[in-house]
């Protein structure tokens, strides 16, 4: 007997009631996906396609129209409590400072005010914010709130780790420190990782396995990739080896494919 | 010339005197018509009014006020009274509008059961449920907080309501997925968000919660500024009547000073323009 | 004189400045409730239905109101009794505009005027009804305005919205003194009243309810003797004495005027606190004939009244 | 079986009615008590009284009404009065509202200087004010409109004037870079934004608008609802009353579906629960 | 005599009131920078270092507490009509669909509706969203909100365009169609273009000029590179020309040193 996944998502369809009376909009169509405790899974796919989306299905924020979401084996109602959710949208709290910011997940699990205070601030170390604890969300630049909101997932420490785009807002140097972090994290714990990118190079750095959408309306997978570059990595590094060239060149003519067949689409409608 | 009269933050409160002698002057010249007098009063008998309610020094006759003026400061005990009564409304009617509109704004099955009996609630004229208050809670001061306490709850119910239907989705997703319990959600992201609506609300109701203390006293009572004014009314003392409503407007604008302070202070985290500093 | 069963008591008058409630206030002034042992709280209230309404929902133990109300709950089966007399014409006055009306010459001219009253459903308005209808006139057959009892009474009449008014004092003697109106009915004097009711018509009195009388003989004999205390002492009173007693502020700001008025209603007020034996039945004729709920033979009009309190007080204050 | 009759979106007309039933049985039940009947009347009477002003059918005497029932249908003139003078009083209100609190929110300087007096305006008891507008406006409908103004104008004025300064500045510079004059942001930006505000403030405003007509009414007129209510005190006549009450949040209910179905229209474009489609 | 620049920073500094009675924060220090009519340059530096400050202050949005903008010889005061401005974080109208969102800044210039609907359909469809018009912005994917927020200005036709990382949310296909789309427009109209990204790539394939700023606080330029690769260029197939490679390395040099020292500067006041 296999162990549960983590997470698994089974023949999931999510219509979306597109306007008042209009018609319905098929963002996701019967995909399924299965995450393996502590194995770190990218996704990526056109923009549009529907990548979000699964994640909030994952996440336990939106109800498929059709499939089934398992956690851990058990299925899934409500919120998915064992996740943790960096979102693509900004989401930190306008009337909480950065800190207050980090520590408030903290709170919720009753972690004591000065314990909570202490580790949000190591947090926000990490993320390169230790200065700036006490901005109030306007007054950070997007990459700030982007790395704030990565430290308040991360200093919850959940056990099935969900993040969109999480580093799109950073210069690359920046990046590769924060791809870094994360990727230590993972090797200590274990985690489960289901990561949204653009970024071929980061999703092949980071990941055991690459899942590549196909484009929207109705999308599902059209591509798995196994990485199997050798652990622990470095991402900056692990670019120039000649695994990871002659990957991403498989993945890169699969997803150049599709991204183009979506955008001709849409010209073509548009003509 | 021009420019340092222009108003602006500097000369706020002078600006503000200026209005303010502008309106007492028009009051005097619209006074001076024997007519219009007898229902708006002399801004200066009215001034008179309020020195005796207040100080206790008598003034001689004088041009002014040819019986002079006797210092009484007779009005504590009916001032306090309609204070108390104000800030009980003020701080009742809050609190149950807060956590009315809290709950049914998240409970949308019981809100969309109850929405048709609160409107209507709300749209039954008070003034004809003073008698009633005054069956359940006697003539002293409760019937009055309790008439205040139905002008100022609808106000804050309806804006909380509105308000915590307003809460960005995504932070409100992002707390779930924290980990909030319903309690948590409630403290850290319903009201914070919330807050401008709630304040909004409480600025219209310092108003309203001392027009129902008054309105209450006014509909009967044995003391408080309402009665004052009602024992005004009958004898044709307008004067009396608008130093009545002078003092509690002062105190009205003293209570809403206070909340805004609250306000200020607890909203500290919105955007602010200028924020940039000159050099 | 026995122990005072209930001696904090709860008060409710509506329009307390009023003519009509002036024994109380002398009562009040000259401390004469403290002389009984009395602790009277006397709450005002915009209007006699609502000092009525104290009293049945029980914020109130006695109202100084109108005697009708007695009958009026009769017929809804509450028993209300009065229980001394504090005036003897219901003080309304009824005058046409000398403005809009300068050529009024019978009742029937009023036929779809505008009659401004205190209130609709208010003594203002059964009186203006009973006038109309010694003219012929139905209800129906003019529109009765609510102006109240203060200023907005005076202007609207003033200012020609209305074209007659039927109201109490001061607001008649003040029109009457700057020639607003004529007055055609007047029920502040005696022989007014008997035109306009067919017989004397008991006004203001303390009045409460029935097992309150007979729970509390004692507080009862106290109020009245107060009251009592009161009326006589206005028997004697010159207008320095009235201006003295009355609150500063009651006095309109024009003693003059208040005195002018004083002495339009001073035959009104009661002489001993006894209820005209007369009296009863003629507020019940004028009631029934305005409110068709209140149905006559179904009133026991004995137990509406009471005299041996205002009796035993007479006798009291002989001397 | 718990489960067909649990509160949903399916039986809730049901179990609003069941409120209803709830309510009215209480209300008979309380009435039981003459006293307490002597003020909150029977619900028997109240329903026989608003057949009378609404059917020209009388019933001959039976149990329930032993004098029978005439059926007059005589209410109307005064229905029509009174929701004239509401929806007018409805109407100037929130356009005054809106004018005033979008021009404050929008001129900081002129907000500062007349925000105390638009506070104090607010806190001023306008029962007390109802004989000046009869003065100014005649014993007609525009006394009774003017009053309801007061109530209406600053529920709207005080929600408009935060709606609009919570407004998000990256929308506000966005539009302003798109190069919109001052009117045009005012249409496409601040009015779209503060919606909610302003929808939120009317649902209050809708109840106080007829409370505001129904008491310039009972302060002096010649017709309408609140007349027929005054009436019916002076007579202590309490069915009448509560028929008059029930007529008038019927109506309240009525003019609000009104206010919710433009705000629905309005509001489309707010993210809603639950747009994935079950399949 | 020079032409007057399009837009002319000239020694501007920016110091933000930190928070109440506290202190100050100067995000951006003596700058100036000047962008030539029809001249496109991009700006990078590390996150948080003061970009979207500067861009903001060449908009008119923010008065620089020292210093002076000029646009086309004349002094800025308030809004700067003449440029559009891509904003960072998401500005699109929620109460408007996304072609009634491209609509509105015709509308505002008077243009007629059915011209303006027209106009705006059009660029709809060249941002790939011609099927997508009558979506509110919460019915959107990210990708899709940032690319109709860029059709919203690009629709206005605007003499100097400011862009803050205007196709960090897509994917590098749609990102490449996107660039491409860019410089046409460019390309036949001149404009002068003030463009962030964090990608250094797309940075040196689309610009005349390249500006590095210092890590923050007191941010300046550190670096200025002229970029003489010819045009027109493919931005795809730009990247293997040598001199691209140079360029990259040159302007990477510059700045992964800056980065390295921001970030190294935080850790060690958190430490
Ligand atoms: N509430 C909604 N109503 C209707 N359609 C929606 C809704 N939410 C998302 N969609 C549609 O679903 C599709 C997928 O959206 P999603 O946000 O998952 O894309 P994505 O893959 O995350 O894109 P990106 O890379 O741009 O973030 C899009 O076409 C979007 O328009
Ligand atoms: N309103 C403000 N009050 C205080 N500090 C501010 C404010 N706005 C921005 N800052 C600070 O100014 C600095 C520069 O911010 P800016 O948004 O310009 O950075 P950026 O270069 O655009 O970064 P990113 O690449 O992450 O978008 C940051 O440290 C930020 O915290
Ligand atoms: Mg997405
Ligand atoms: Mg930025």
């Amino acid at each position: 007997m296999q162990a549960p996944a983590a997470l698994e998502l089974n023949g999931i369809t999510v219509t979306f009631r597109a306007r008042e009376g209009g018609g319905r909009y098929t963002a996701v169509a019967d995909t399924t996906l299965r995450i393996a405790p502590g194995e770190f899974v990218s996704v990526v796919g056109p923009t549009g396609c529907g990548k979000s989306t699964l994640l909030n299905i994952g996440a336990g924020l939106l109800a498929p129209s059709a499939g089934e979401v398992r956690v851990f084996g058990e299925p899934l109602a409500g919120i998915n409590a064992r996740a943790g959710y960096m979102f693509q949208a900004e989401a930190l709290m306008p009337w909480r400072s950065a800190l207050d910011n980090v520590m408030v997940g903290l709170q919720y699990r009753g972690v004591p005010q000065a314990q909570a205070r202490e580790q949000a601030q190591a947090w926000l170390a990490r993320v390169g914010l230790a200065d700036f604890g006490d901005r109030y969300p306007h007054q950070m630049s997007g990459g700030m709130r982007k790395r704030a909101a990565l430290a308040q997932v991360l200093a919850l420490d959940p056990d099935i780790i969900l993040m969109d785009e999480p580093f799109s807002a950073l210069d690359i140097q920046t990046r590769q420190l924060m791809e870094n972090e994360v990727l230590d994290l993972w090797a200590a714990k274990r985690k489960a990782v289901l990561f949204i990118t653009h970024d071929l190079d980061e999703a092949i750095a980071m990941s055991d396995r690459v899942v590549v959408l196909s484009a929207g309306p109705a999308t599902h997978p059209i591509g798995e990739f196994s990485i199997d570059l050798p652990r622990p990595r470095d991402v900056a590094e692990v670019r120039g080896q000649p695994r990871f060239v002659e990957l991403h060149s498989q993945i890169w003519g699969v997803l150049r494919e599709e991204v183009l067949k979506g955008y001709a689409q849409q010209l073509k409608k548009a003509a | 010339m021009w420019r340092a009269l222009r108003p602006g933050e500097r000369n706020l409160r002078a600006w503000q005197l200026v209005v303010l002698v502008l309106l007492l002057a028009g009051w005097q010249l619209a006074s001076r018509n024997e007519q219009t007098a007898f229902f708006i009063g002399e801004p200066v008998q009215v001034a008179g009014r309020v020195w005796s309610w207040f100080l206790p020094w008598s003034l001689p006759p004088n041009a002014l006020f040819p019986d002079g003026l006797p210092g009484n400061a007779d009005i504590y005990i009916h001032l306090g009274v309609t204070l108390l009564e104000t800030v009980l409304a003020f701080g009742i009617g809050t609190l149950l509008g807060l956590g009315l509109g809290l709950w049914l704004a998240l409970a949308p099955t019981a809100s969309a059961i109850l929405d048709p009996y609160i409107k209507a609630a709300n749209s039954m004229p008070r003034v004809i449920l003073a008698p009633i208050f005054a069956l359940w809670f006697g003539l002293g001061i409760w019937s009055k907080v309790a008439l205040a306490v139905t002008l100022v709850f609808f106000i804050v119910f309806f804006n909380v309501y509105q308000g915590v239907r307003e809460v960005s989705p995504v932070i409100l997703a992002n707390a779930r997925m924290l980990g909030a319990n319903h309690r948590q959600l409630l403290r850290t992201v319903y009201l914070p968000s919330a807050t401008s609506w709630v304040f909004s609300s409480l600025h219209t109701s310092v108003g309203l919660a001392f027009v129902g203390a008054v309105v209450g006293e006014y509909l009967g009572s044995a003391r408080g500024v309402g009665y004052l004014i009602l024992q005004a009314e009958g004898t044709f003392d307008v004067n009396t009547v608008f130093a009545g409503i002078v003092v509690l407007t002062a105190f009205a604008l003293a209570l809403d000073g206070l909340v805004g302070r609250i306000e200020a202070r607890l909203m500290t985290w919105q955007p602010r323009q200028g924020e940039t500093e000159k050099l | 004189q026995g122990r005072i069963e209930k001696p904090r008591i709860a008060l409710a008058v509506g329009g307390k400045a009023a003519f009509y409630y002036l024994p109380l206030t002398i009562s009040e002034q000259l401390g004469y409730f403290k002389a009984e042992g009395l602790d009277v709280e006397i709450s005002d209230l915009a209007g006699g239905s609502r000092a009525l309404q104290a009293l049945v929902g029980g914020s109130a133990d006695v109202v100084s109101g109108a005697f009708e109300h007695t009958i009026n709950m009769q017929a809804k089966n509450q028993f209300i009794e009065a229980f001394v007399l504090e005036g003897r014409a219901p003080q309304i006055a009824m005058g046409v505009s000398t403005k809009t009306m300068g050529s009024y010459r019978t009742l029937k001219d009023l036929k779809g005027k505008k009659i401004g009253v205190s209130a609709p459903g208010s003594s203002t308005n059964m009186v203006a009804n009973l006038v109309l209808s010694r003219g012929g006139l139905k209800a129906s057959d003019v529109s009765f305005v609510g102006v109240g009892t203060g200023a907005g009474a005076l202007s609207a009449l003033r200012s020609g919205q209305i074209d007659a008014i039927c109201n109490t004092d001061p607001v008649m003697t003040m029109l009457e003194q700057k020639g607003d109106v004529k007055i055609i009915s007047d029920t502040r004097t005696l022989k007014g009243t008997q035109e306009v009711f067919g017989g004397p018509m008991p006004a203001a009195c303390l009045y409460t309810h029935a097992d309150f009388v007979k729970n509390n003989p004692n507080t009862c004999q106290a109020l009245a003797n107060a009251i009592v205390h009161g009326l006589k002492w206005l028997q004697t009173a010159g207008p320095s004495d009235i201006i003295k007693t009355v609150p500063e502020n009651y006095l309109l700001g024009d003693r003059g005027l208040y005195l002018a008025s004083f002495n339009k209603v001073r035959e009104a007020i009661a002489i001993d606190g006894l209820m005209p034996e007369e009296g009863p039945r003629t507020a019940l004729k004028a009631l029934a004939s305005f409110e068709p709920s209140v149905k006559p033979d179904k009133i026991d009009l004995s137990r509406t009244y009471t005299n041996e309190f205002a009796r035993r007080a007479k006798e009291k204050f002989k001397a």
